[in-house]
């Protein structure tokens, strides 16, 4: 064993796959579609890749190999329910999960009202305690679309049948949402850079100036970071770490942060271009937010993430749930 | 220290809210460009009381009231959400009374006082942002007044006004500011066309084409090459009116609101950063006031407002972003508060000056950094 | 009445002298000087300009008079407890204050069981829920200096009797700490822009830079606007307004977040000048963070200030005390 | 990928911590400066085991361990608050194997080797810091040898060391970068004079004057004219070692210490705020892996470098800032942790390579920014 963050050369293989698959088929047309234009199709050939196959509990598929994809498919700002169909895919039993690992099945995974993808879904899951649920396709689902250009649904839910092997799935479905993240946020950052270096004032590039360039270099440092933790935390899923779910975590909270927080900074670098809907930085910056909405929330983590750290469980009645 | 409106003042503070009553759905101030119908209609009822020409000297159909009852005015706009201060009776018409032709200001200043007119603002340009000095658009004379050629960007609302206050060139490039002229131009006059962008809180913003479009010489305000400086005169005259802590106090209040309603007012999270929040708020608040403490002095404000435009701004996007943080995931539900508020305050960060720009003014100007 | 910020004739004038005091007798080797040095013939000398009696009830003193002189008392990073001696002049009976108003005695305001300024003081309070009470001088008092050069104690201490006029020392002392801070941070940044302005590095002043420039430029934006909410809480205060006190608290959270902020940046701009006991940023620095730490604490604040901005009361137990 | 130190690393790591057990209460990594004659003590017995020349080759009486085992060894010694790397079996030694004659190797080496002989580092001067090409410390060509002109500044522990490694203008003013050599000059030498600088936490950095100072040439390191790529070369050699993450674990520790032992950790505020502080010190954790990795493959790494250090600054900044602002009025009593922390930590942003300069380097570099 050694220091080493570069994937295995199967890995590698199967990122430029999926790479040249979305320089094919993503582009700012698709990125701007509205909620309820969700192109179902595309969803189904990535899928045919093996994308989501990797989660599956006996095909031998790497977090690893899983993190190489969801980076790629998070530098195309890649739309869809990745981390539920992923955490589907590993939970549901072999007849359930055939159709989600085809792209024919999406899989929404609540945060109770709210169902995200739930218009379009049919598998529906909960957690609970840590643990992934069953629950029934709702009956009467309110529908709204959202900042994210997501289809939602709201309605009453609840489990109703512990599913086995939700650790790991959590694990990976964690892990997609951390490596889809910090990658999206580094390519939105590439494609700032690219604007700053071209657009001229005050008869210079903007990115000669330190005010634009310097939070551009300090969303790479941090976004950086947190994609080498996602890649250090599917390696500790691999070997069977006992820290394992806390490096997910941490790696996710850490991408959330850094994701979001960049978006607003290619926001002021892109300036007017930035508030159309043609420019690339809305497109990229709206799925960002709306990935760090996804479940568990924000509070929940960076609790947990508290007692990690090695502060004692707090004596207090938990406030915030 | 003398710090509150006078009495007179506060009974017109007071006058506002009663007649902004009628007008509190309306959230002008946030989204004109898809309410202009219900805006234009507040704008004629505010200058049946005078209020559009609140400032104007009477010769010119206007009050005579000093900064602190404009502050007012546009301040309880902001608060109600009803609208944002326009153009035409504001810049367009201190500048025609300060430099125009009696018959230009004849011509002019009764229908903008009237709100029969309406400007957009034409400075902007693809390739000259924050550089305005760079500025392309080409006015050149012809027998009888000009020719314009050119593009512009950026525009707010340029659909459905009148007018454009057309800031072109009519010196060399090389000259920059010292090359530029002021012009009004008709939006529906032949070689005109405005092409909306749609952004991101669904409002749209207009590029402006100009092709071949011809201007008489009465439609050139102030002298040729002579436009920088008289801008310049026209944004210190809107200073204490830019950017009113009503909005974020509008702004603040609906945060606390979502929290409230969604059962996180209990979390200790949430009630340090409403804290935090309010003082954000607070501090732009006197910002604004610093800035109309000068205007009543009749003494420069450039540096207060650029200061005062950074703190607005900022607080305006800490509220939004608090809100999609911690307000839960239907705070990102389409149609929120919370969403509309992070997609408009997105943008105030960028347009009207950009917080590079203004903070780079009071390093030079208040620092005496020599950037 | 009007907008207007400056301080009227009498108040500038009282202000100018304080400034040409400060100027004659506040020097570098004053502010370096160590904890158990503290000069209190200067003390002395500065209470004779009759800053304290402004405080005393019945001195006619207004609240925009204290303001304008802490102001420049901040400019000057005047050492020693200005805003517990305030306290102490506005609370104390005529004859107990008297040797305070003198600039003779100091006034220690417990953070129990420490004794800001304990070791010199004569006269000690205690703030409980919002009532100025009386204590003993401690009898077995440890001493320690502290990071902002300050001679403190600790010990078991308790209030014995409420005294009169709570509010309005609370206020005043509230005022003097934050008109204080917001001017010693804005000294320091001007101090901080002259350097900028001289120290030359690739061939230009660093003041050219927009990394040293920018930071700058938001520590004076943040640093105005507490200066201008001191100002305006002592306007509230002499016209008995009834948000006086939120104000006032809203003054010094704003004063002490912008200043520590400030000399966080100006350290920065500063460089190894800045770490090194002879440059003048630590001795402004230290100040500030020390006079951020003096009761009420920054969390019981900004608990105050979020009910105050309109949040209703929580309905949990309040952990943090 | 594979991410875990080898079996035999891991041997080692233990290894160290037993070691370390008997250094648990030295503090050489805050605080060399007061407490150089404990630091000098542990040199010697990690020069016994071998320690301070792991990485030379064998034929110098090195270990020729890779970077991964010097990495270990100073993340541990860090951890461990022991001591930091010093300069002269780092980036003098290294320099001296690489570009040093074979006299100056056996003069110098053996006794570095053994901790005999220590070096402080004289690039900066009191008009270049961040812009180091701009110095003027002069060394002129005499018979055998140079004449030594000139003053440093801002030198580390130099008050305690034995030599000096002196970077010196030979060329011309105008020539920058390209007029530099390397020097090593004792500082007992007649002409040499420390003054020490008090700072902040209590240490001391120091100005060194050097009035004449005569060096003969064979303490010349390099060719002259020829230093500024040696230090570029010296400096890549240490991108591993020089910011070791387990300083900022320990950081967090004593942080998380204070915050249970003072009634604070039940604040839901401190909870929140030390989960970020661990995510901080992660992600520079991961930096400083991802350095070694490419340090390991033999890659460049000067962007991953520059952004492990603003990382690890940011991260020990904001532990001793947290510190100070929720750690109770305790915390800024004299002699309290979050005091030293606090002040120790207000020096890593500016010394080696100000946060400025090192984002300059990841827009540069990194983002392809042309600044």
């Amino acid at each position: 064993m050694a220091i080493n963050f570069d994937f295995d050369p199967v890995e590698q293989a199967m990122a430029d796959s999926v790479a040249a698959f979305c320089r094919d088929r993503v582009d700012a047309e698709l990125l701007r579609a509205a909620a309820d234009e969700f192109p179902l199709p595309l969803w189904k050939d990535m899928a045919a890749l093996g994308i989501l196959e990797l989660a599956c509990p006996d095909s031998g598929g790497s977090a690893s190999a899983l993190c190489a994809v969801s980076e790629q498919l998070g530098r195309a700002a890649f739309p869809g329910p990745l981390a539920a169909c992923v955490l589907g895919a590993a939970v549901l039993d072999k007849k359930e999960r055939a159709g989600i690992i085809a792209g024919d099945e999406l899989v929404s995974l609540a945060e109770p009202p709210l169902l995200p993808w739930g218009p379009l879904a049919t598998h529906f899951l909960v957690v609970e305690d840590g643990v992934v649920l069953r629950a029934d396709a709702p009956t009467d689902m309110q529908t709204s679309s959202t900042l994210g250009g997501e289809p939602w649904g709201r309605a009453a839910i609840e489990g109703n049948a512990a599913l086995a092997d939700s650790d790991r799935g959590l694990g990976l479905y964690l892990l997609a949402l951390a490596a889809w993240q910090a990658a999206a946020g580094r390519r939105l950052v590439e494609l700032a850079a690219e604007h700053a270096s071209n657009r001229q004032q005050f008869g210079r590039a903007i990115a000669s100036f330190q005010a634009v360039a310097h939070p551009l270099a300090d969303s790479v440092i941090r976004l950086d970071a947190s994609a080498a933790l996602a890649r250090s935390a599917a390696f500790a899923l691999d070997t069977g770490a006992s820290d394992a779910m806390v490096a997910l975590l941490r790696a996710r909270a850490s991408a959330d942060r850094a994701a979001v927080a960049a978006g607003q900074t290619c926001h002021q670098v892109f300036g007017a271009l930035g508030v159309s809907l043609e420019g690339p930085v809305f497109n990229y910056s709206r799925r960002m937010l709306q990935a760090a909405s996804l479940p568990p929330n924000a509070g929940w983590t960076m609790r947990r993430l508290a007692e990690a750290a090695g502060l004692p469980p707090t004596s207090l009645a938990n406030a915030a749930g | 220290m003398e710090l509150s409106f006078t009495a007179e003042q506060e009974n017109f503070r007071a006058e506002l809210r009663e007649f902004l009553t009628d007008w509190s759905e309306l959230e002008g101030f946030l989204l004109q460009g898809t309410k202009w119908k219900q805006v234009s209609q507040l704008f004629k009822a505010m200058a049946g009381r005078g209020w559009l020409s609140m400032s104007w000297p009477r010769q010119y159909g206007g009050l005579e009231r000093g900064p602190a009852w404009e502050y007012l005015l546009w301040d309880e706009m902001a608060r109600a959400r009803a609208a944002r201060n326009p153009l035409s009776a504001g810049i367009v018409a201190r500048t025609l009374i300060r430099h125009g032709s009696e018959e230009q200001k004849n011509h002019w200043l009764p229908a903008i006082r009237s709100s029969e007119l309406h400007f957009a603002l034409g400075y902007s340009e693809p390739e000259a942002g924050s550089d305005l000095a760079s500025l392309r658009c080409k006015a050149t004379p012809r027998k009888d007044g000009y020719v314009i050629e050119g593009q512009k960007c950026w525009q707010s609302y340029a659909d459905d006004m009148d007018c454009l206050w057309l800031l072109a060139r009519t010196g060399e490039q090389d000259d920059r500011a010292r090359g530029l002229s002021l012009f009004i131009v008709d939006l529906d006059a032949p070689g005109v066309s405005v092409k909306p962008i749609p952004i991101i809180d669904g409002d749209s913003l207009n590029e402006i084409f100009l092709d071949g479009v011809h201007v008489t010489a009465d439609r050139r305000v102030g002298p040729e090459n002579g436009a920088w400086a008289i801008m310049g005169e026209a944004l210190a005259d809107e200073r204490h009116i830019q950017f009113p802590p009503g909005r974020l106090q509008r702004d603040l209040a609906e945060a606390i609101d979502w929290f409230s309603s969604r059962g996180l007012a209990d979390d200790p999270l949430v009630r340090h950063r409403v804290a935090e929040l309010s003082l954000l708020v607070e501090e732009a608040r006197v910002h604004a006031l610093r800035v109309l403490a000068l205007m009543e002095k009749g003494q420069p404000a450039g540096v207060e407002a650029a200061a005062n435009k950074v703190a607005h701004t900022d607080a305006c996007q800490a509220i939004a972003r608090a809100l999609v943080e911690l307000g839960g995931p239907e705070a990102l539900l389409h149609g929120s508060r919370p969403e509309l508020l992070y997609l408009v305050s997105t943008w105030e960060s960028i347009g009207g000056g950009s917080s590079e720009i203004m903070r780079g003014i009071v390093a030079r100007q208040g620092l005496g950094l020599g950037l």
